[in-house]
């Protein structure tokens, strides 16, 4: 049994290095679109750790909404800037070693931090996995105030969107 | 200066127009034609047609023929309707050479014309659904009627398509009392299958969004382009050569004139339909009394052997009929010697073709290759 | 009738026992999920051929002809033929065309195509993976495949297929919301998102007890299944390869075993979306007689056959009639019956609640296409016959 | 008045097309298709194809003069013909050379018409395709021969109207032979009536 969960393990940490790798190459890859599709990589890997750690309805919505709906949106603007994608824009430059430097020090802190705090770790194995009625209930119920201020700030969003898209009519 | 369609953008940034060519090859230009499209997003800016492909110097061709070596060349003018090719330049050349037809030769004339009639408005039907996006299910209904009419067809003049039946003076061969009997069973069976097809095209919500209000053509555009056919009667003007000239026996059968109000591609289709409801019954009229006797003017029985010898008087004329797509006229200039000195097509394709850039302006992409199926035009005719 | 319900899950357990006297047991749990990928990987392709043969042969007996009945007896080794041709055919890419993403796009159509085939109840006790999240899976699983259409169109760098790729992305999201929005009340009615769950809340009721039997259930299998029929882009909604406008939409550039593996992806998910709907509406595997299985499969192919009956008679939407109609008619129409749906359960009085239901269905519906939409309605027309 | 309806009744349509397919006869909504390799429409009487040429009892007289109206007449001018010259050069009323080029010819009917020996008629079979475009598509004398029985089964009635009128000439002049006082006039060919 121990080299089911082994590989288990195994499995975790590769998708943890998959989604690294997709993070940096989002970064350095030279067309636009092929660092959206990086994006959208990086997002199902996220997805899939919520997998791992056996919160589903988390993961299932995690990839309706950024994969489906915001990745969409980023590509349908790439696609209509048709010629903005076209030039690839140069990814380094000369300040590199000092951005380096930068992100080593801030490495050092966090990891720092990371070691210190006594994380609450439970065993790996919880006992309930939530289910999707209990979230519901904890919306309708203990969260109703949280979920409806939300809403509410959702739809101003909204509405302030359409007013900018025709603001001259 | 080339009329162009302004789409009044409201954001800031200046859209750049895309050129298309919807060229010879695009899969719903009936026949080798192609439209040079600007388009801004989804709306058509500019639109420029491009014809030509299909130019076969028909007439410089006819005039080193003599007069019944052109026939058989007629029927590939608009290659939907052979016969009614043949009958509008046998009645130009006998206007030119006074050559009376008898009784019944008159009656065969007026029955084949308007079975292709029939075919013309089936097939047009078939082909505008098909480019709404209907995957071939109209079309084959309207062929698999179609074909019942061509094999009668072949049974009269040999072939289905390309008929070459009628001679100066008359009908080649006679039609056989088991013809006439095919006829009559088709004649009865038609206004069955047209119910059928209307149940599934004309009431048809998708249909309807599509083709209402889509390419208006207006009276006074229609007129000044001088649009002939149904396309001019859909927009509501009551002009049909088979009732303003009265030409061969028409004015014997009582058939009325479809006529549309709007001029939107709906009107120009239903007007068909509405057609095709009007020649079944000059058919079944003329079944009915059709008269026994000789089928060609013997005067011209001895050109039938040798056709040089048939030299019509010097002087010009212009014959026309109702062909299904327009006034189909034929002006034949002839010098005496056996061979026409000039000989000219009025296509009725070619010149309801000028207005497709009129309405097709300011609509969207999908609706120019419905406007263009509905104005019904067959590249044959249109380049000659 | 029990043996033959669950012939396949016996046939899984001897063979599972059989292997299970020399294969530590946790090995045996491997072999079990490695049979049911196995299944599900044959099952795809093989159902997704002989749709292609089963449509050419409903649309054939439509248009009176009969069909391919050439290679094989009834045309059944078309399917190979195709494959075959499919495979021989040259793979052309084109010169300017971003390789990878080329590549890439047809390869991930069909993920999402067959993961959608994990969460569907073939049968009592015969659900793949039984997600308690199943119908979420599902809808997320099928909101990805908008990208790989994006990545196809922009790929193939011409005209055409980048408005075939703006217009179906387009389509796809503008489908979704309302495909989503029909399927709470039957959530709220199975108090469950898990697909296993749906189908025997459907049993438990009395009587006639399918959801499609219930007004509010009626429209959203129809508003469900219409946005289906819209997802995979099949007529009337076939808009992205609008032969007659745009040449082939997205996949023009594509050829040989690229174009078949769109080709696969688009009948899996025909298979799928008619499943689902059958799953959700239908009472799924759930019927007097017949072992379950078989139910399941006649509800699927019943709804397929209406698919491939629209694609044999309808003519196609126009780019914003396609829009005005998901987003003036079927998005208010599904909002309506979610609260008819809340009231629905909330009366307890049995034949009150279905004409209330009922009634107030009838009135949105016509207050949404007569008043609201009039634009969209057709016009009576006069015609005068003149002599 | 519903949204939907003109599209349901569309749908009925096709399906009662879809059911009556399967048991209905072809013209009332059967199955229209023929098999065409394996099972062939009955070719029309009238059907003409590509032109064939006549002869009555041996290959070596066909009917033909070589008189050359028909390659006058013939709108595309696809028929080339060679008169045949006997020992001393003299010509003979016998084609040498006849070729009709198929890929021209329109099969539009006017050879038969204008052919005043009654020597070519339209064929019946339309299979001709071959892979050499130049040299089989060029029928010679030989192919296009056929006997006068060949074209009583492929035009039954046009034949017999046809040998009935060469059957009333030959009697006309036998009896003008008989009756010496008339002057030996080759007998002028009638225009021949289409039946």
């Amino acid at each position: 049994m121990e080299l089911l969960n082994l590989a288990g393990i195994a499995g975790v940490y590769t998708l943890m290095l998959v989604i690294l790798i997709a993070a940096v190459a989002m970064v350095t890859l030279r067309s636009l679109f092929h660092s959206a599709l990086a994006l959208a990589a990086v997002l199902i890997g996220i997805a899939g750790i919520y997998l791992t750690l056996q919160a589903d309805f988390l993961a299932m919505i995690q990839i309706l909404i950024y994969v489906g709906a915001v990745m969409t949106l980023i590509i349908f603007a790439v696609m209509l800037t048709e010629h903005l994608s076209h030039q690839t824009v140069r990814q380094n430059n000369r300040q590199s070693p000092l951005a380096i430097a930068g992100i080593c020090a801030f490495l050092f802190c966090l990891t720092g931090v990371i070691v210190r705090t006594p994380w609450p770790l439970q065993p790996q194995n919880q006992t309930a996995t939530i289910t999707a009625m209990e979230l519901g209930k904890a919306f309708m119920g203990q969260y109703v105030f949280a979920f409806e201020l939300i809403s509410v700030f959702l739809i101003a969003a909204l509405i302030g969107a359409i007013v900018i898209a025709r603001k001259d009519k | 200066m080339p009329k162009s369609y302004t789409v009044q953008n409201t954001d800031l940034l200046d859209t750049q127009t895309l050129e298309v060519n919807f060229g010879p090859q695009h899969p719903s230009t009936h026949g080798v034609f192609r439209m040079f499209v600007e388009l801004d997003g989804e709306v058509i800016v500019t639109l420029k047609p491009v014809m030509g492909y299909l130019h076969r110097n028909h007439e410089q061709i006819a005039e080193n023929l003599t007069y019944l070596g052109i026939m058989p060349y007629t029927d590939r003018l608009d290659y939907f309707n052979a016969m009614t090719n043949n009958l509008g330049y046998a009645m130009a050349v006998e206007k030119l050479a006074g050559i009376t037809v008898p009784e019944r030769a008159q009656y065969i004339r007026v029955i084949v014309s308007e079975f292709t009639r029939l075919i013309n408005h089936l097939s047009l039907v078939g082909f505008l659904l098909n480019d709404l996006g209907a995957f071939f299910t109209p079309i084959l209904y309207a062929f698999r009627e179609r074909e019942k009419i061509l094999d009668v067809f072949e049974e009269i003049s040999g072939s289905r398509m390309m008929c070459n039946y009628l001679r100066f003076g008359g009908v080649k061969c006679d039609l056989s009392p088991a013809v006439l009997e095919t006829m009559k069973k088709i004649t009865r069976n038609f206004p069955k299958f047209l119910d059928e097809f209307e149940a599934l095209l004309s009431k048809n919500e998708i249909l309807c969004m599509r083709c209402q209000n889509v390419g208006v053509l207006p009276k006074e555009l229609a007129v000044n382009s001088s649009i002939t056919g149904p396309v001019l009667r859909a927009s509501g003007i009551n002009y049909d050569i088979r009732k303003v000239d009265r030409y061969s026996l028409y004015d014997r059968f009582r058939f009325r004139v479809p006529l549309g109000r709007k001029g939107d591609t709906y009107d120009r289709y239903y007007v068909r339909v509405l057609e095709m409801r009007e020649s079944v019954k000059i058919l079944e009229q003329a079944l009915q009394d059709i008269p026994v006797g000789e089928i060609l003017n013997p005067k011209t029985a001895p050109f039938a052997k040798a056709p040089r010898n048939f030299k019509p008087p010097v002087g010009e004329d212009y014959g026309r009929i109702e062909s299904p797509k327009g006034e189909l006229g034929y002006y034949v200039v002839s010098d005496g010697t056996p061979q026409p000195w000039r000989y000219h097509i009025r296509a009725p394709s070619f010149i309801n073709l000028t207005i497709l850039e009129d309405i097709c302006l300011g609509h969207k992409v999908a609706d120019a290759i419905i406007i263009l199926g509905s104005l019904d035009i067959v590249l044959g005719e249109v380049d000659r | 009738m029990e043996i033959l319900d669950s012939i396949f899950l016996n046939t899984k357990k001897i063979f599972l026992d059989l292997l299970g006297c020399w294969l530590p047991d946790w090995m045996i749990l491997l072999v079990n999920i490695g049979i049911i990928i196995g299944v599900i990987a044959v099952l795809g392709p093989v159902i997704m051929m002989y749709l292609t043969l089963l449509e050419r042969k409903i649309i054939g007996r439509m248009q009176n002809r009969i069909g391919p009945n050439r290679v094989g007896i009834f045309g059944i080794l078309q399917p190979i033929a195709d494959g075959i041709k499919m495979f021989t055919k040259e793979d052309i890419i084109p010169q300017n065309a971003d390789k990878i993403v080329h590549f890439l796009a047809p390869v991930l159509m069909v993920i999402p195509a067959l993961l959608a085939f994990a969460v569907l109840p073939f049968g009592r006790g015969m659900i793949p993976v039984n997600l308690n999240v199943g119908l979420l899976f599902f809808i997320a699983v099928s909101s990805t495949s908008t990208i790989c259409v994006f990545m196809a169109s922009w790929a193939s760098r011409n005209k055409f297929s980048i408005l075939g790729g703006m217009r179906s992305a387009a389509q796809m999201i503008s489908y979704e919301i309302p495909m989503v929005l029909s399927v709470v009340p039957v959530i709220l009615s199975a108090e469950s998102l898990s697909t296993y769950a749906i189908v025997e809340a459907q049993a438990r009721w009395s009587g006639l007890h399918w959801f499609v039997f219930t007004p509010w259930g009626l429209l959203a299998f129809i508003i469900f299944f219409l946005c289906g029929v819209a997802e995979c882009n099949r007529s009337p909604f076939d808009l992205p390869e609008a032969e007659s406008e745009i040449v082939a939409g997205f996949h023009t550039e594509y050829s040989g075993m690229k174009f078949a593996l769109f080709y696969m992806a688009e009948y899996m998910n025909t298979f799928t979306v008619s499943a689902l709907a059958a799953t959700l509406f239908l009472g799924g595997w759930e019927g007097p007689v017949l072992p379950s299985w078989l139910w399941f499969f006649i509800k699927t192919h019943a709804l397929i056959f209406v698919m491939f009956w629209f694609r044999g008679t309808l003519p196609r939407f126009r780019v914003d009639q396609l829009m005005g109609l998901a987003w003036k008619l079927f998005l208010p129409l599904t909002l309506i019956n979610i609260f008819v749906a809340g009231g629905y359960h909330l009366i307890s009085d049995r034949n009150f609640r279905v004409a209330g239901a009922s009634a107030v269905l009838l009135v949105s519906f016509l207050l949404f296409t007569v008043f609201l939409n009039r634009k969209y309605m057709p016009e009576k027309r006069r015609y005068d016959l003149v002599d | 008045m519903f949204f939907g309806l003109g599209v349901l009744r569309g749908l009925m349509v096709t399906l009662k097309n879809f059911v009556t397919s399967y048991f209905m006869p072809p013209d009332r909504g059967g199955l229209f298709t023929v098999e065409y390799p394996e099972k062939r429409l009955p070719v029309i009487e009238r059907f003409r194809n590509f032109p064939f040429l006549v002869y009555d009892k041996d290959p070596e007289n066909p009917r033909c003069v070589a008189c050359e109206i028909c390659a006058n007449e013939c709108p595309t001018k696809c028929i080339y013909i060679e008169k045949d010259t006997d020992p001393n050069k003299k010509p003979l009323r016998r084609p040498a050379i006849f070729d009709i080029d198929i890929t021209v010819c329109m099969n539009c009917g006017i050879c038969e018409e204008v052919c005043p020996f009654d020597s070519i008629y339209m064929d019946h079979p339309f299979e001709v395709a071959s892979s050499d475009r130049l040299e089989k598509l060029l029928f010679h004398k030989n192919d296009l021969l056929k006997s006068n029985d060949y074209f009583h089964k492929i035009r039954p009635t046009h034949a017999a109207a046809i040998d009935a009128r060469r059957r009333a000439v030959e009697e006309k002049k036998k009896s003008a032979a008989v009756k010496p006082s008339e002057t030996g006039q080759p007998p002028k060919a009638q225009n021949g009536g289409k039946p």
